[in-house]
């Protein structure tokens, strides 16, 4: 039983038992290639929310003032190089293809955002111009996905947002979003 | 003229009122409308001039803002008695706002996305973008445009028969005074000859933008526009 | 000069140059793709080989003990999860597509990692067997790539091991190998 690299990967192992769960958490999401949900975690590790959450916090501390943080984004756990060092760290990156989005494409952005699921005719009224382009872009880049059809004439489809976009923007989710603003109206 | 491709504007005739209501500070409930009409008019010539392809809501943004105006002149006496006539500008009024709500919740996904954009995972996974293809509003651009055609001169001091520069041709040029530029470059100063020159060159500078080859930046309103070339020219 | 967007990913900015280096290195080799040898990472945050070292040696005292570790591998520095933590950390991972290598493969390999250049003949010479196939896979697998022809008859290609090689082995470089045994009939 005392095999080092287990490979069957079961958690009860004695050998991994003495193995303090912080490293093992700081191992798992420095190699995770996704934000790990909490859940996802503990059933890797074996550890109870509560333990992890102690173990995170944990690790938010000590990579405090570091080159690297421990972030919670898209509804999961991960590791990023911190803003102040990216243009060091760009330089070992490859380039993005995608350009950042233009104002259209996060002005449609945000109405499917704080609308959905939305159809392209109802993102259409408000922003007073055709949007098949825009929205075309947004899905190309899987910031938006259609989800089934509206239950009117002509069956058009309703818009949202992905997980993706939750990623791209650095959301935890989408109650993350801040409010949309109150139309002055309205004060 | 030897400029065809039309180029498209994702931003829309909403785009352009905000623009020319935040430009002269005007209030959103009290639009001065005749003088919008007339604004709003001037920049869809000059867009039909440029040849961008001015999609058809621009069109029934100017028929909505005319029909406005007209009504705004009808005499107050046929308000109804007791009642309180309904303003002209209401609905459009309605429609800035709401509209304004999502272009600011817009704002906000852009700052995140720039912070974000500074962030990249652990183990190689990460990628890093080129900035935005176009960093201010199309409408900022033809405003600044505008002044440099008021300077630019008539087509009648040029010597005819010369023909102008193509497009394609034109964004070459654009692309070596950028490079040559170095860091940045003032708007204006990438223009120069007659009219139809300035206008190729503008569509030249729109056509890297989108591509992202360059972007603009002004950093606060009425002061400098600059060009800065991406990474794929540096 | 003040564009918050800059991205033009200069070193010598003002505010940079108050970031502590040792950050700088550590969001640098968090992020990158491959080792980085110590001139490149030098390049890019712009420090001596010497200055280097140390906050290496820093580095590495930190994450002492820790489910990640700074190692040296193919000529270049590189973060990784440490062996103890591997049968959690490959849960999150993509499955490899490639398989872990015969052992025919590891034999040919082992040939040709200590006695390179060599060619088909000479490994087929030791192995007593066809090694066509298993050079075809290690070539596949970018483990060894041809590195021009012998000057003998039929001028046959000569094989070397690659820089994946080093990776995929975690070795440091070629001296990095263990000494090849003895063989029994000197004992």
């Amino acid at each position: 039983m005392d095999l080092p690299n287990a490979g069957a990967g079961v958690n009860g192992d004695d050998a991994e038992r003495d193995l303090p769960l912080k490293n093992a958490v700081e191992a798992v999401l420095f190699v995770s290639p996704d934000p790990l949900p909490l859940k996802k975690l503990g059933r890797i590790v074996g550890a109870s929310p509560d333990e992890l959450k102690a173990v995170i916090a944990e690790l938010r501390a000590e990579y405090e003032g570091r080159g690297v943080e421990l972030a919670f984004v898209a509804g999961g756990y991960r590791f990023f190089s911190r803003p102040e060092y990216a243009s060091w760290a760009k330089q070992v990156l490859p380039v993005e293809k995608a350009p950042r989005l233009s104002r259209a494409a996060l002005e449609t952005l945000a109405i499917v955002a704080y609308r959905q699921p939305v159809t392209r005719v109802q993102i259409e009224e408000i922003r007073g111009v055709n949007s098949d382009a825009v929205l075309k872009t947004l899905t190309d880049r899987k910031l938006v996905v259609t989800d089934g059809r509206e239950d009117v004439p002509g069956r058009p489809f309703r818009y949202r947002t992905t997980k993706q976009f939750l990623h791209y923007f650095g959301l935890t989710g989408l109650n993350d979003l801040p409010p949309l603003e109150v139309s002055s109206e309205e004060e | 003229m030897d400029y065809r491709v039309k180029l498209p504007i994702y931003e829309g005739p909403l785009d352009l009122l905000l623009f020319l209501l935040q430009r002269d500070e005007l209030d959103i409930y009290d639009i001065p409308i005749a003088r919008i009409t007339e604004q709003y008019l001037a920049y869809l010539d000059l867009m039909q001039e440029l040849n961008l392809a001015v999609a058809g809501e621009f069109f029934v943004m100017a028929a909505t803002l005319m029909e406005i105006k007209s009504a705004m002149l009808l005499p107050r006496a046929e308000v109804p008695a007791g009642g309180e006539m309904e303003d002209p500008r209401a609905a459009l009024v309605a429609q800035l706002l709401e509209y304004q709500r999502y272009k600011a919740a817009a704002g906000g996904l852009a700052s995140r996305e720039q912070e974000q954009s500074l962030k990249f995972p652990a183990g190689g996974d990460g990628r890093f973008s080129q900035e935005a293809p176009l960093g201010e509003s199309l409408f900022v651009l033809i405003e600044a445009l505008q002044d440099v055609l008021a300077r630019a001169p008539e087509e009648r001091d040029v010597v005819p028969g010369l023909r102008g520069p193509t497009l394609e041709e034109q964004i070459d040029a654009v692309r070596e005074r950028l490079k040559a530029a170095g860091g940045r470059l003032r708007f204006e100063d990438l223009f120069e000859g007659s009219r139809i020159v300035v206008i190729v060159t503008f569509l030249a500078l729109l056509e890297l933008l989108r591509t992202g080859e360059c972007r603009v930046r002004q950093d606060r309103t009425f002061e400098e526009i600059w060009i800065y070339p991406t990474l794929a020219l540096v």
